[in-house]
């Protein structure tokens, strides 16, 4: 028996599971008088998973409206400072992804994305069909997308659980993305016991187009044919994204296993080309991916958008499985599909590349004027709605939120009490020590399960400090992109810590010569029910959004991930920051190693005793409290502005951002990296281990030849940057004043047997 | 190096759906001077071309055995026609595995000994000459190239392997640490004629100096045109 | 296109299945590694592990011999690679 | 060690199957792919194809309900992902 708006209007009374679906009883209420009767279960099906919070953000909306008016101050203020091509915002918030111009006629899409709680459950397939996700999001904005990178957190290295999360989570996303051909270049691996419940696996696509070829997520044209093309529809993921992505687990935690959506990468490579080819013939007016949510999202989404009406047959949806509802077709997340506006006139043409690729297509439906979406299955109308109310006029929630009761006392228990190391023997060991420990060890265990060669223009990839793509071959034209979040700092103090994620980012991309641009962002937290949880993003998002102001860059998309939490306890705050910068040639990039024997080493910025939060006290004493290293954007500007022209002019030989572990394991990473050792000498005034581990942002260590040192300095002066010579590159060792001398060989040692010791035993 | 009047070689590179380093090999072609010329899996006329590239990736997925589906594609029918004819062909990563299922090459490639993909920059030593892929590398030379596979490991019966090692149809082997397991570290084979070369390394992404370890690759194209253009075998 | 699910609808199909295992003179690395990873979990009972291929071949209409002979075909040119593997090919009972 | 070729040895090795196939409501892309290249290859009787793995597993001794229910468990947590997989575990004849 179909449940039909007809049986609806005839059955008014008919008890709906409307809560099984996650809908509260005032949402219930509001879908009855937008329509003016009950809904059909269809209705409530795509009612039900569009207003989820995942994909309504209900809970977030009210706080991310600060990032929508960003791109438009800081035009205006750009307008009066730097006028120029690069940097204008094509496409803001609100679509599939920004959309920001680089000069010469090209514009690159990017978006960071989550998909933890699938990778929990399925930890091999819940990442594969992350990155398949992202990269159709940029796929749908018209863009080939040109590489991935993947911000990763997980439980303690130790923990049982983080030996079956990690290897699966990384063979996914290498499996998928590799299968693409997407260079991977570049990510983040934290571990922490607040994520041992929950992973959290971010994904970045960036793409590339010129600005003519941008595509909308748009049915106009009355008249117009509405094409599913790819995957067949099958019960993936069914209820997946209300489900999945907006309840926390039991405690009994993987053992109860909802449905997961297995990845088919080769499907969607072959998706892509055939994309790619239908958008190089103009064939589209519009287009659109099935993500979360499936065909309920596609349609809505695209009929809001467009003429505001359209008219689906769901009898023709081709499908994997034939005894699915229509229900759940209307809600299957099956992957590797795409939903095109198509003239009719170009339906043959459209058809004829998918058959080049054999890509399944069919017409599913006609856009009109009507104002609804109707869905027609077995001969009757189970779907009659007017669009928007599904895809934009989800219910708006301003959750209460307050700075949690015991946030003071976690500030007021900072480091200065615990015991440092103080001898020159001590200093080593903890040099060593540190070296090697989980969040700052070398990640090739995991980094070279993915391709990074693939397209040939990877100019730069980890375990630099951004990624480094060549976009124009003839001029040399690319972007940088680096991802960041400390959610330690974030946890101490979430303004604070979004902004010193945010500088992190920035300070990588400048730090290799290129010019930052704009921001995309993937909030992960813990229950906006909580109000201490909500306080953070809140506060998160305040800092992040006046951070991106001070520092000239717009957020043009990102992701909110909330009910990342196991019981009752949340996972550190975590507002993945990507900063991407554009670089006029990328042969001017700068690499982290150090290049050359007798090189001096500077270092830039001001270091402070900020030891709060600091991987010392987490590595060292279990420590987590005090308040971050302080927040100073001036100074990330003028040190950014300062890498950026120096690189321009060539006269860096190295350069490395400062962050984790400090100076100390900066100075490691750039010595292991090009196999060369240093001569160092701290700088006096402080006290070895302050100058050693503290984590004082707006920091980098550059390297310089000697007929380039005058120049430095006078960069240096002209941007106000504070510029210390620490010592001088050679040797194999590390010394560091008189009385500490690490072999290479024995810091290579630690630094890279960490992951495999606990990945292989 | 050659006369005006010779027209630059003409290279095929092969693309099956699911070809990902197709664009790479094109680009190689041409940094070494060539000209490439792209081949469509379902098209069986090779254009004319003068030599062929069968290019990494994963062809049709990949999913039941590497190389198995993409064997039995229409242009493979013409490759496997030319090779015979001696058309040089040189089969990277997936095309090696192409080549090993179509037999143009003995053994087969299995999954890494340690069962993870693996990229990283990878030692190799020349261990033959004599064919159109690698006649103007020098015998003993050690390169530098990128790896990355997940199913790199070559194998082949007892015999099969000794009568490769005997008769120098061993082109590359890998130096200083094997990434997958390898027989023999073998890291590339010929056939007899020494016409088709199949190896898992990629010699397309060492080609310049800011993408790659090294320009080490580029010998390999080099070398194949060089071949082409030697005036005995300019066609007319 | 039926998928298994829809097996015990009218139309009458037969399933061959298609067992491919590496050659026994052929090393199995994969199935070296199960089996250290077996020991290291406490199965030590376990001697060997070869891991192949099952593959589930259904057929439109009743197996005859010439069914047979036409899923042989397929393992022997597609589904087994005769150069490392061998293979057998059994109607399910 | 010993290999399933020399299992005529002395010693009593028993060997038990583990045959591990995608669940049948799972994507499947591998028999998708086998199931079209075959198409083109001309076998068109064949209206579905599923792969899966096979796993032979040599045990010391006999095979009792003991050492059975050990390769249940292996099945369950090292060959099968049971998310997505199912397995049967049976003595072969
Ligand atoms: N999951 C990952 N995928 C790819 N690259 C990664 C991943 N995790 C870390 N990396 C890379 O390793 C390097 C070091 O990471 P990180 O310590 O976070 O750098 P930094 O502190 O300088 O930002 C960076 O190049 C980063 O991109
Ligand atoms: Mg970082």
């Amino acid at each position: 028996m179909i449940d039909s708006v007809k049986t609806a209007e005839t059955t008014p009374g008919l008890e709906q599971p409307f809560a099984d679906l996650g809908l509260k009883p005032d949402e219930y209420t509001r879908i009855h008088e937008i329509l003016g009767r009950r809904p059909t279960s269809c209705e409530l099906a795509m009612y039900s998973v569009m207003w989820s919070e995942h994909c309504s953000y209900k809970s977030s909306k009210v706080h991310l409206r600060q990032f929508a008016r960003l791109a438009e101050q800081i035009d205006q203020r750009r307008g009066e400072k730097a006028p120029g091509a690069a940097g204008a915002v094509m496409v803001g918030m609100g679509e599939n992804a920004g959309v920001v111009d680089i000069g010469d006629g090209y514009a690159v899409t990017f978006k960071v994305e989550s998909h933890n709680h699938p990778s929990y459950v399925e930890p091999y397939q819940g990442a594969a069909t992350g990155i398949g996700g992202i990269v159709r999001d940029i796929l749908t904005m018209g863009a080939r997308p040109v590489a991935v990178m993947d911000p990763l957190r997980f439980g303690p290295l130790e923990a049982e659980d983080t030996r079956r999360v990690l290897p699966g989570i990384v063979a996914g996303i290498g499996g998928y993305g590799n299968c693409l051909g997407l260079p991977n270049i570049g990510g983040e691996v934290v571990f922490d016991p607040t994520y041992l419940g929950n992973p959290l696996v971010n994904a970045l696509c960036v793409g590339v187009m010129r600005h003519e070829d941008i595509k909308l997520a748009k049915a106009s044209g009355p008249g117009n044919q509405v094409i599913l093309f790819g995957a067949r529809t099958g019960g993936d993921g069914i209820g997946g994204v209300s489900v999945l992505a907006s309840e926390t687990f039991d405690a009994d935690g993987p053992s109860k296993r909802p449905s997961v959506q297995v990845g088919d990468p080769f499907a969607e490579k072959v998706l892509i080309e055939c994309c790619l080819e239908i958008f190089a013939a103009d064939l589209v007016v519009g287009i659109q991916d099935l993500g979360g949510a499936g065909l309920s999202c596609a349609t809505t989404e695209l009929a809001s958008a467009g003429a505001g009406g359209m008219h689906v047959v769901l009898d023709r949806v081709p499908l994997r499985d034939s005894t699915l509802a229509p229900e759940e077709i209307l809600m299957s997340e099956s992957q590797e599909r795409m939903c095109a506006i198509v003239e009719p006139r170009h339906v043959d043409a459209f058809m004829a590349l998918c058959g080049k690729w054999d890509v399944e297509a069919v017409v599913i439906g006609e856009v009109n004027d009507s104002g609804r979406l109707t869905v027609e299955w077995r001969g009757e109308i189970v779907v009659d709605v007017p669009p928007r109310t599904v895809a934009h006029e989800g219910p708006v929630y301003e959750r209460p939120y307050a700075r949690p009761a015991d946030q003071d006392a976690l500030q007021a228990d900072g480091t200065s009490g615990l015991l440092r190391p103080n001898t020159p023997a001590e200093l080593s060991t903890t040099i060593l020590r540190m070296a090697g420990a989980p969040n700052l060890c070398d990640k090739s265990w995991i980094t070279s399960q993915y391709d990074r060669y693939v397209l040939g223009n990877t100019v730069l990839a980890m375990p630099d400090d951004a990624g480094i793509v060549r976009i124009d071959e003839a001029t040399g034209l690319g972007v940088a992109i680096s991802t960041d979040c400390n959610g330690r700092f974030a946890r101490l103090d979430p303004y604070a810590g979004a902004q010193l994620a945010l500088a992190e980012a920035y300070r990588n991309v400048a730090a290799k010569g290129a010019r930052p641009l704009a921001v995309t962002d993937c909030l992960n937290f813990g229950s906006p029910e909580d109000t201490g949880v909500m306080w953070q993003f809140a506060e998160a998002v305040r800092g992040l959004a006046d951070g991106c102001l001070a520092l000239g860059v717009p957020v043009t998309g990102g992701n909110v991930s909330f009910y990342n939490q196991t019981g009752e306890t949340a996972i550190l705050p975590t507002p993945v920051v990507g900063v991407l910068g554009v670089m006029p040639d990328v042969r001017a990039r700068v690499p982290m190693a150090f290049a050359t024997d007798g090189d001096a080493i500077l270092l830039l910025g001001e270091t402070r005793e900020e030891l709060d939060g600091s991987e010392w006290a987490h590595v060292v004493h279990g420590h987590l409290g005090g308040t971050p290293p302080m927040v100073d954007l001036e100074s990330e500007r003028s040190l950014a502005s300062m890498l950026v022209e120096g690189a321009e002019q060539g006269v860096f030989a190295s350069a490395h951002d400062l962050s984790e572990g400090g100076l100390a394991q900066g100075l490691v990473e750039c010595c292991l990296r090009g196999g060369l050792g240093a001569r160092v000498e701290l700088p006096s005034g402080l006290e070895p281990f302050v100058a050693l581990f503290s984590e004082s942002a707006a920091r980098a260590i550059v390297t310089v030849a000697a007929p380039h040192r005058y120049a430095v300095e006078a960069f240096a002066e002209m941007h106000g940057v504070t510029v210390t010579e620490i010592g001088y590159v050679g040797g194999s060792t590390l010394r560091i004043n008189a009385d500490i001398e690490i072999p290479l060989a024995d810091l290579r040692a630690a630094h890279t047997a960490t992951l495999p010791a606990a990945m292989e035993s | 190096m050659h006369s005006s009047a010779a027209r630059s070689a003409r290279v095929g590179v092969v693309t099956f759906p699911g070809s990902l380093d197709d664009g790479d090999a094109a680009r190689a072609v041409r940094i070494a001077g060539g000209e490439p010329v792209r081949l469509w899996h379902r098209d069986k006329d090779l254009h004319g071309v003068d030599a062929v590239v069968l290019p990494g990736g994963f062809s049709y997925g990949d999913y039941l055995r590497c190389g198995a589906i993409a064997r039995f594609s229409p242009v493979m029918g013409s490759i496997i026609a030319g090779a015979g004819r001696g058309l040089p062909v040189l089969g990277i990563c997936n095309g090696f595995q192409v080549l090993c299922e179509s037999h143009l090459l003995p053994g087969a490639l299995i999954r890494n000994d340690h069962r993870h993909f693996v990229c990283r920059d990878q030692w190799l030593r020349v261990e033959n000459v004599d064919t159109s892929w690698t006649q103007d590398l020098r015998m003993g030379q050690e390169i530098l190239v990128p790896v990355k596979n997940g199913e790199g490991g070559y194998i082949a019966d007892p015999e099969t392997l000794e009568w490769l090692e005997t008769l120098g149809r061993i082109v590359f082997r890998y130096i200083n640490g094997n990434p997958n397991g390898s027989r023999d570290d073998i890291a590339g084979i010929r056939n007899e004629a020494g016409n088709v070369v199949g190896m898992m390394p990629h010699p397309e992404h060492a080609v310049e100096e800011l993408t790659g370890p090294s320009v080490d690759g580029l010998v390999v194209f080099t070398s194949v045109l060089g071949g082409l253009l030697a005036p005995s075998m300019v066609t007319a | 296109m039926s998928t298994p699910a829809e097996r015990s609808e009218a139309r009458v199909t037969s399933r061959v299945v298609v067992d491919v295992m590496p050659k026994p003179e052929i090393l199995d690395p994969q199935g070296q590694a199960i089996q250290k990873a077996l020991g290291r979990m406490g199965f030590a009972a376990v001697s060997a592990v070869r891991q192949g291929k099952r593959f589930e071949v259904e057929i439109d209409g009743e197996v005859d011999a010439a069914a047979l002979a036409q899923v042989e075909q397929m393992a022997e040119t597609l589904l087994a690679n005769t150069v490392i593997e061998e293979f057998v090919v059994r109607v399910e009972q």
